[in-house]
């Protein structure tokens, strides 16, 4: 069945990221988002731990381990950085700042609902790091995940099961085989990729699925 | 003269003792206080109650101040790493306290410690499971919950300059939670990589004025 | 591409009317945007809210303005200077609103405004005329009062330098309230000694990053 | 009778300002106490308005009017000073991070009570600064005062009839004829000035004053 890597997800976010867009990128499959934006776009991108301008990757031997993204990897400044220290990134994600924000997720709701920090497995030590902070703070909430679980499980619900990041706070999911607005507590489907018809979408989702009436093709290149 | 240098680690880390209560700055390893924290390591310092956003990267500081049990409880948002499993062993076992904030919340609840901050109302964490046992409120029409200030007997800090009052600056994204945490704590020590001449920081470039600094300790490489 | 340089006052006083609120920058003379406070004037705008700390030093911007009567109401923590009588005289004849707010919780409800807090407890005012109606609480035993954010729908600045993005640095104490209220402004408009290009300020001393800045003048001499 | 100029107010506040100490010195009178710091002694003096490390007046023509005081006067800054924001400024003095901050008065009460932002007079526009920021914030306040009103009112009281800046905040107070602790809720006199008795003290005083068992004379040089 057709299915977009992590990589392509990624692109396809990327090409809805606007010229003079303040975005943070948060950790794991959103990082690889900043390698995709269009180099005729200035996108500046924000880092939790007190970073605005992130620049690309440094060339291996270069790293400075004094200057790390919220995935405390390796990053540098472009022209126009700033430098600022925690509580003011904080001030800044919190007080609604930044444009949009890309996470990950265990599971989104048709109300916007998010849970991406914990699981019901009280065994292992719960961690939630910015996410609470930057799902409430950012203007647009921009979600990566797949459809469904490993284990075949829709990540996409009518309700979460898992303890709530944020509640109503999604605005748009970028799934393996979708594009999926979150419209007046419904996922609205904007883009499927070719071969997945809108009945395997469906099967694939937890809960009612609208298809947009202008719902096209999500193509992406080959990554 | 005001003059906060010290000149070893004795000195640096006067007055604290078992059940200390300790913000230790730094985001990962960037800015950690790697070399004041396995201090209290070789000073035999027990049941230890850490604020800090990780509990630990790789092998220094706080992991190695967890492997030797000496920490109680960790304040923190995010208590594991990629490149250790101490913290994830000693949850699992019951001989680790965690308590998760929000890191805005975290770094915010400092900031009112250290300004006088009775206490403020934040969208974050509202509807989920952190918000339990917080009053919460609505001003027009959003819902906040109320968070109060933390402090901290001490704070353990990594900069990059500082002059004889104290004064600080940072190297890149290592300043993140020093800042912060300078204000908050009873008493700020911080081993910063060089001591400059008073005078030497320009004054508009100075990031922790030495107000919030007590004790200062030169660490080359730290 | 991101270019936040604007060229006339027209553009920098864009969506400007009567009866906006607006935040402007200044300790006395020190800060204060009198070029981009004169547009105004010129402008012709009227019943005006203004949120600064003084109502006008000397001659300039908003004294000019308070002569002129274009302003309904100033919320500050100090209206009167010792070289204009202008607010005393349009106070007296009932013609100027005066909020008078601490210099500290006015300076924090701004920042509240700009960092999503929805309010604080401070023991500013406690047992004061300035506590009456506000909320009171106390917490651990020392009494609070509840202040609110403030924000507005335009912050004036004046800065030193900034580069196309909207990065600011600020000149010695004229940095006072600039950096608080480019965060909690609707849109702010910044009046510079010098637009510089981008990477000619070092990021560890951006005082205020560009994403609070809306539009940037340059105003030589100013 | 023996009065002190508000010069030698101002300079015998500056003999209880110890090496070390981070003080604040309002408007007015107070700005006095920093030109009689010993010399010997490493004092940093706070501005409300963003600085820490005030220096001494600049020479004639050498004025910068980007660095001014909370007066509005120019100064300079000294080796080790460092600037910062408002809302920084304020945290500083309401977090309790400075050692003594030095006020006018209208009154003070023998429990410790601060008037010095408004009278009873509606007719001027109030105005409150940084006074009361700065009484609750400073782990000590002094005060500089006259004895008397201009009026021979006393400013001493058992209880302020003007609006307060902050209650219980006062921890000792240099007027023109003595220097007063607040103990207890009781006005404590340690130091009285050559040629006041304590009866003619006690007369100036709309408050019960205890002398202290080893009151001595207040001496300051010719200023």
């Amino acid at each position: 069945m057709a299915r977009l890597s992590r990589k392509q997800i990624a692109w396809r976010v990327a090409q809805d990221i606007q010229d003079g867009t303040y975005v943070n990128l948060g950790i794991g499959a959103p990082e690889l988002v900043a390698n995709y934006l269009p180099d005729d776009r200035e996108v500046i991108i924000h880092c939790e731990n007190g970073l605005l301008g992130m620049g690309p990757t440094p060339p291996e031997g270069e790293e400075n381990p004094d200057l790390i993204n919220a995935g405390k990897k390796p990053v540098t400044l472009v022209n126009g950085a700033s430098i600022f220290h925690h509580t003011d990134s904080f001030a800044m994600i919190r007080g609604g700042h930044l444009d949009i924000c890309v996470l990950g997720a265990f599971q989104v709701s048709e109300r916007g609902d998010l849970a991406n920090w914990a699981t019901l497995d009280n065994s292992r030590p719960p961690g939630v790091g910015g996410a609470m902070d930057l799902a409430l703070g950012a203007k647009d909430v921009f979600i990566i995940t797949d459809q469904c679980t490993r284990d075949d499980q829709p990540k996409l619900l009518e309700s979460c099961t898992y303890p709530l990041t944020g509640k109503g706070v999604v605005s748009r999911v970028y799934t393996d085989h979708a594009l999926i607005d979150l419209e007046n507590n419904t996922f609205v489907v904007r883009e499927i990729v070719e071969g997945i018809s809108q009945e395997e979408l469906q099967n694939m989702t937890g809960a009612n699925l609208v298809i947009a009436d202008n719902c096209t093709t999500l193509r992406t290149p080959e990554l | 003269m005001i003059d906060k240098r010290v000149y070893d680690f004795d000195a640096a880390l006067e007055g604290m003792a078992d059940g200390a209560t300790i913000m230790s700055s730094g985001f990962g390893a960037a800015g950690a206080p790697q070399e004041l924290l396995e201090a209290v390591l070789d000073c035999g310092f027990r049941d230890l109650v850490i604020i800090s956003n990780n509990a630990g990267e790789g092998e220094r500081g706080l992991i190695k101040l967890l492997k030797e049990k000496r920490i109680a409880k960790v304040i923190c948002s995010f208590p594991t790493s990629s490149n250790s499993e101490i913290t994830k062993e000693l949850y699992a076992a019951g001989l680790l306290e965690l308590e998760i904030v929000p890191q805005g919340t975290l770094s915010e609840r400092m900031r009112a410690g250290g300004a006088g901050i009775g206490g403020f109302y934040t969208r974050t964490s509202v509807d989920t499971p952190l918000a339990e046992g917080k009053e919460s409120r609505s001003f027009e029409g959003i819902d906040y919950v109320l968070e109060r200030p933390l402090t901290a007997q001490f704070a353990f800090i990594k900069a990059r300059e500082a002059d004889r009052w104290g004064n600080l600056t940072y190297n890149l994204s290592a300043r993140n939670f020093g800042p912060t945490m300078a204000m908050a704590a009873d008493t700020t020590i911080v081993q910063v990589d060089q001591i400059v001449e008073l005078g030497d920081i320009d004054p508009e470039q100075v990031v922790t004025p030495g107000i919030y600094v007590d004790r200062i300790i030169e660490v080359k490489g730290g």
